[in-house]
């Protein structure tokens, strides 16, 4: 076996060193009848290499990739082009298999690391601070409703109809075991956000309301008003991000009032992955640092005078407070933390709105053109690189009619809201910098085709 | 060189990323505009790749060396499964693709998920959560919703001293009241203890097997049934899966739910402290509760139940635990690493893992008080206390001069159950070689806090940084990073070009 | 520009300090008549890494991937499969973007790489020592020719008709300038070696006799006899490896009595790459040490007495020697050397012999099979994992319509040996550990069809 | 932790490689069967990452920092060029694939054909040449065979005092006589001395330029116009090309052949000492006599002129220089460097590559003789000498403890015009940041070596190694690794587990 390096020889020296007649005198502690002798059933012994790459290749043949096809998806998760220097940074063996920096003598890489991306995840989402890093942006989402609840002592978490429905369900389904309440319902397919009647819902019994922006349809609401109208309850306006280049585009929340700045950092650095590892992003305003989940590093110095970073303010957190603790939250997602970080390092803030501009332009044209074709609608009078068209049918098997012509065409709203008959003619088409013009094309004339 | 921060040498208006010109367009971001600067500096791709690089030899990692840390399970990282996790047909597809189109994509799930259960010995496994707390999450939540479906509401759940801290933290998150169970001297759950607890409030007991005192807890069929004829549940940690894989499976044990970090058991690699991942397997009894979505082998053809279609499938799921589906790149590497293995392999992992812990117990327990050495042989890792350093001297001096002998150290203070208590896990991928050399190193650290040597206070003096000042890290926290006129914190920068 | 990190005002701040008006005024030596003005001719301004990575994407599937077909090419490369972490360890920074170790104290990296990778190659040929590589097997058999000359002070070489007809062409190359004698004819389709031929030949003008090993048609000849018919002429035999994996099954040159071994790594590490780079490998008997070209890595102590390693010798090359040079090469391969001893750390010796075990019984079932076609006639009576077939028609066009059925089927003879009649029918098929049994079965019933 | 040997820690019989079992059959292996043992140790793929990773750690390389060595032009590597040169249609094809089936690999020959033609302003490029001497080889030959055609027979070839080491060696190699041309005291080629010499047995001149005083040889138009007016031919060391391309034609020059090193102007990594790759242009009166093989579109198609149909198209080509078409995965990176460089892009090249270099002199030549400073500005490199270091300190010392500041020393001793010669090439992808440290760090070690501290010659201090004794390698050669008991060299090792 490859990974493992011990020999014959090996095993019997070490043996005779600890006194065992064999391995099976090191198992005796479990009750004989518990013992698996034989295989284990339907595995094979141990495969080479080759084979088992050959397995691989040939499940991977049986997916349509992204870069293969024309391809629109995005509702929570787009395809943008991750410079080749990111990969090859994570991969240096010093980063891909260290652990936790909680030796920070001998793990300032990942710290000085982590204290940058910190410090850019805040800067781009307008917040004081960030964390570490989360699992993704969805149960990020759950830790600011939580957080929320922990700061106002107050239970009544109030979403937007315009927040990605699986955040939706993830909310739900901890609140159902919390007993927090949440307050919710679906979209409507009109140009407007939800934000004025976000401002009617609150009121003094509510922790916070959550609100995507962009939303799940990809419109673009102004957060100032309802900042205000949130703070004058008692209750914080948390804000959700599932596409961070728009921040290159567009005012972030933190500027428009938001307390917390949660978000999908996938965008940035991490790339598709069908869904996962990625990334959740977290920031706050300063004065509620103590009540954040996850965790935190910062700067401080050494024996010598030097600055350093460690890992801080780790009474919030498990291994220190136990059952009282402000989150479960062990891991975190510091490998696309840093592939983030590395993303926009070389992105800086001039790279990071051209890349914004042009998914912007190419967007708007694909919108252009997709509204023209008969019975099409484009619901969004704004977005960023995603918008949302009324089909003249149901979307759903349009999506699976344009994949049978090479055509990954969107996202159905039916396949997110199943059960909402309003919904089931809408589709989310999503446009980065990846997208061609003959992209744009050919889904234009699949489109033509499969609502012909 | 001292490395300095992206803030101080790159600028907002510096880009490593070339990009075509955007075509002509009027704008429709709803008069948001941005307008002003947020202060994200950018630095040239040379520029990009000198400051990772450099940062990255800050760092210890496994590929550097032995890494000790008692429970995390720190073992070599295979390249192939990096590799095969950047195959295009997983690395560039979209969740919400057709189904049609990723089947090989829900093939990976499902085969993995196959061998899961089947190592496992359980009925059926959730894939979707994202790490081993968020597991435990999963698996407490599994437990709520069957005894809502019984209508039962139990508040309490047990959990012994020496638990990982998320044990308690989960079932607190999930509403739970928390309460220990006592050990014994040997180190082993207190099995009379914990029947005498047991009771109708009881939802759950949650349980780690190898414990972390690196034991095998041989009556934990017993617990299970004690808790099981009282109506609850049984949960087991499954960090240290990796030293009985092959030899037991936890549902022979009468386990009812166990997660599985994939980055210890299967060796999917820890990326300086994340991403993991927690698929929960489980018992016939709470299979019906898991969690969405789940892939699910259909004739030909594997399908995905999610919201919409989960009624046929699932009707008492608890609900989604994350948007989308797990996470596939640790699932990948996972199942090539259970393939390249195979029974012969996956046995001598639990063979090789347990062997080595031993060898170093008994390597060095005539230099570091073995607190359970008496009681037979540990599993797969060894547990020390700090009983005979010199007044004065402890366990966190013990590590930082490991540090200096070229090592990473290993769990310091836990568990709590053992003053100065250090865990040592040497993983089944180091040789006999790699140990005699670790154990060289102990011997030669625990005879400077043995003897009281005040040079080890020091310690270390050859890593990147000496000690660290973690109380004025916390005292006055600095986050972000600031313009130094503001942030007093970064005074002690020195500008390049100071030589 | 993505790579170029000097700002404006950084170029103004330089021309200032300089005390430079403009960067023209740097360039005041080039005549006005040799300055461009303008752009280049054809060539558009800077690219995005995206539009970059497209254009070679579909130049890249405009060739047919050897892993996608059932392969049998050789013929002086191979195709076997390099683990993974061989690719990943030479893409460290450290090694991938590390200069020619002429500062020791800070490449003992690489210089204790070299001392392996010698130490590895000179076991492997069963000789004493080698050098640390060369571009690739063909020039280091002209290499070996020409300290075959210094050595014996004669100029007559005799090459075997088994040697690679590209080796033969690049020493006849270079012989046409250096007036040395060059004495070589083709192949024949017969199952023995020219080893008696090549005994026969041996005169007291040689300088050298070179033999393949296995032969360009797959064959293995004993060297022993000849290496002392060689040896009692007072010439130099020089054993060329072009498959090292072969090394694992049978006796080494070295073992049998060759004074020089070179050969062509590729098989090992390196991948096939359309031919480059490759690496050279260079082996000799400790006397002949100071006759050898290219670089070499020596042990030594520092000023603490400690191990270390540096470049040694030099005195043979020509950044000291200048036109007294042993010869011209300034370059190694040294990222390929690199691949090429990690992949032999590896495998070890136990690896090796299980690989070449593997490959041999593979390349049997495979010549079985074939045999069994009919006109097909096998020529080899022995062969390691590449053997000849006598097919009832010219290979050429056979190969030829092999590749439309997606089968990359060997090489052809008349590929190589366009002006012989008398090898027109012949076809080199290689087989190794990466060849499946349906790949052999899909080859031979190609071939079948493509001969009936 | 000293790094041993993979001798002293692996077996013959331990392998990181697992195989499928081989299939039974009867070995046709012309017994000639393997009996002896080889004794090459073998590591798992733990001990093997290991290993490599730790040994990297000791060098330098410009991922690392700024690497100022003059004439090799140490730049960054995009990494962007590694993916491509990995895209399967490129590195896993066969030379001798049918020509069919390789369009795309021989398309991206002739396109980097194609734009090194024109960056040239020559008429045709040989493509296969393995690195920069081989291409002086091929130039040289392709000179030759031009004056056999001829029916000449020229025996002399002249080279500049200054030239780099392989252009004495490559005519020599060829069976030249060569002789030296001198230098003016402005470190320039002495026009007058190289007219008196020429003559009707000049085979060719040998020039670098710019030359490696960092120089632009004004008088080049000049002297190709002396040398062919004697029937002689002129051979261009394209090694420093960076400087001007873009900007400067070769071909406008009246330059013959001239070899660019793919890893000096177009960033093919250099991986500790190659591989290389060196394609010569040619001229119009050259071009017939290039080396085989060619790709020539043809149509449609790209198609490879190899021996068997090179009559057609070049009846009077040299012959083969070596195995196959040439570093086709140097060919893809250089491609990707021109392309996303792009016009403007390798102007600027050229120009911060100039201006890096100039403001390295003005920094320094205030504390550093720069014996051509006062000739105008450099190209691309800083020419200085130790001239005013004290009494018994040399270039080497200061080179050594440049090392100390962290960085790798620059070209010392080189050219051999200058007395105790430091020669600097910044290259374009440096910083001003990056440049204002490394003058800081050069100022440091300039004052120490014209100061006469002692410190300095006992540097390097803090690298991996102290001064390494080269006089013994060379006298008592130890080339391969030997059991201990027989190479008394090994003795210094200190057995793992020693700690």
């Amino acid at each position: 076996m490859r990974y493992l390096p011990l020999t014959p020889d090996d095993r019997s020296e070490m043996l005779a060193k600890i006194g065992a007649a064999s391995i099976d005198d090191l198992f005796i502690d479990v009750p004989e009848a518990a013992r698996l002798t034989g295989p284990i059933r339907d595995l094979p012994d141990h495969a080479s290499e080759l084979s088992v790459e050959r397995h691989f290749k040939s499940l991977s043949a049986q997916n349509t990739v992204a870069g293969d096809v024309p391809f629109f998806l995005g509702a929570g998760a787009y395809r943008h082009h991750v410079p080749a220097s990111v990969d090859h940074l994570i991969q240096r063996g010093e980063f891909l298999t260290a652990y936790t920096p909680y030796q920070p003598e001998i793990a300032q890489g990942t710290l000085q690391m982590l204290f940058e991306f910190q410090s850019q995840v805040a800067r781009l989402f307008g917040c004081d601070v960030a964390n570490a890093s989360m699992y993704d942006g969805s149960t990020a989402c759950w830790e600011a409703v939580s957080m929320a609840a922990r700061v106002t002592k107050k239970r009544k978490a109030i979403l937007s109809s315009g927040l990605h429905p699986h955040y939706v369900s993830v909310t739900r389904t901890m609140a159902k075991f919390t007993r927090d309440q949440i307050v919710h319902r679906d979209p409507t397919l009109a140009a407007a956000t939800d934000i004025d009647d976000l401002i009617d819902a609150v009121d003094d019994e509510t922790s916070c309301v959550v609100v995507q922006y962009p939303d799940i349809l990809g419109r673009i609401g102004d957060l100032s008003k309802l900042a205000k109208a949130v703070h004058a309850k008692g209750a914080l306006l948390v804000a959700v991000v599932t596409e961070p280049v728009a921040l290159g585009a567009i005012t972030s929340p933190g500027e428009m009032g938001a307390d917390i700045v949660v978000g999908e950092g996938q965008s940035i650095g991490v790339g598709l992955q069908f869904g996962g590892p990625y990334v959740g992003l977290f920031a706050c305003q300063a004065k509620f640092v103590r009540q954040m989940p996850g965790r935190l590093c910062g700067e401080t110095v050494d024996a010598t005078g030097k600055r350093g970073f460690v890992l801080t303010l780790s009474t919030r957190e498990q291994h220190i407070r136990r059952e009282k603790a402000t989150s479960n939250i062990c891991t975190n997602s510091g490998l696309c933390a840093l592939a983030f970080s590395i993303h926009m390092t070389l992105l800086g803030e001039r790279g990071l709105r051209e890349l914004a501009a042009l998914n912007h332009a190419l967007a708007c044209q694909a919108a252009d053109r997709l509204a023209q074709l008969p019975g099409v609608e484009l619901i969004n009078d704004s977005f960023f690189n995603e918008f949302t068209l009324r089909l003249p049918k149901e979307a759903r098997p349009v999506v699976q009619a344009l994949a049978e012509r090479d055509v990954l065409g969107g996202v159905s709203l039916g396949r997110l809201y199943a059960d909402n008959a309003d919904l089931q003619n809408g589709l989310i088409v999503a446009v980065t910098e990846t997208t061609t013009a003959e992209d744009i094309e050919a889904l234009a004339s699949a489109l033509k085709e499969a609502l012909a | 060189l001292e490395e300095p921060l992206i803030f101080e040498i790159g600028s907002s208006n510096t880009t490593g990323v070339d990009f075509a010109d955007a075509p002509t367009h009027t704008s429709r971001l709803g008069g948001l505009e941005r307008t002003a600067e947020m202060g994200i500096p950018g630095l040239s791709e040379a520029e990009t790749v000198r400051h990772y690089t450099r940062l990255s030899r800050q760092n210890y990692a496994i590929d550097l060396g032995l890494f000790p840390l008692g429970s995390c399970t720190m073992k070599h990282n295979p390249r192939l499964n990096e590799k095969i996790a950047r195959m295009p047909g997983f690395a560039d597809i979209h969740p919400l693709q057709p189904q049609d189109t990723v089947q090989g994509a829900l093939g990976v799930i499902d085969q993995l998920a196959h061998w899961l259960i089947t190592l496992t010995g359980m009925t059926s496994v959730a894939m979707s959560p994202k790490a081993g707390a968020h597991g435990e999450l999963c698996g407490i939540l599994c437990i709520k919703a069957a005894l809502d479906a019984r209508g039962e509401d139990r508040p309490v759940v047990l959990v012994p001293e020496s638990a990982h801290g998320t044990n308690p933290a989960t079932a607190a998150f999930a509403g739970y009241k928390v309460e220990n169970i006592p050990a014994t001297p040997e180190g082993r759950v207190d099995l009379a203890a914990l029947k005498a607890r047991l009771g109708p409030d009881i939802a759950a007991v949650m349980i780690t097997n190898p414990n972390t005192c690196g034991l095998f807890e041989p009556e934990m069929k017993a617990i299970s049934d004690a808790v099981h004829a009282v109506g609850g549940f049984v949960y087991c940690d499954g960090a240290n899966f990796n030293a009985i894989v092959g030899r037991v499976r936890p549902g022979d044990l009468g386990v009812d739910a166990m997660h599985i970090n994939l980055h210890k058991t299967f060796s999917t690699p820890h990326g300086g402290g994340g991403p993991g991942s927690g698929p929960v397997v489980l018992s016939e009894a709470l299979a019906p509760f898991a969690p969405l979505p789940f892939v699910h082998r259909d004739g030909g053809a594997w399908r995905l139940v999610e919201e919409e279609n989960v009624g046929e499938d699932l009707p008492h799921s608890f609900g989604r635990m994350t948007a989308f589906h797990g996470q596939m790149g640790m699932f990948t590497r996972a199942l090539a690493y259970i393939m390249s293995h195979g029974t012969d392999g996956l046995k001598q992992v639990a063979e090789d893992a347990v062997l080595n812990a031993n060898y170093v117990l008994r390597s060095l327990e005539d230099v570091l008080d073995a607190p359970f050495g008496g009681s037979g042989p540990c599993m797969h890792e060894a547990l020390f206390s700090d009983k005979g350093f010199a007044e004065g001297f402890t366990t966190l001096d013990l590590a930082k001069g490991l540090i200096d002998e070229g090592y990473h150290p290993m769990t310091m203070y836990f568990p709590l159950v053992v003053h100065g208590a250090m865990l040592i896990e040497p993983t089944e991928t180091e040789s006999k070689a790699a140990l005699d050399q670790f154990i060289a190193a102990m011997r030669h650290v625990a005879g400077q806090a043995k003897a009281g040597d005040e040079a080890l206070k020091g310690a270390p003096y050859y890593a990147p940084r000496r000690r660290l000042d973690e109380t004025l890290a916390a005292r006055k926290p600095i986050l972000a990073w600031a313009e130094p006129a503001v942030a007093s914190g970064s005074g002690n920068y020195e500008k390049p070009g100071g030589g």
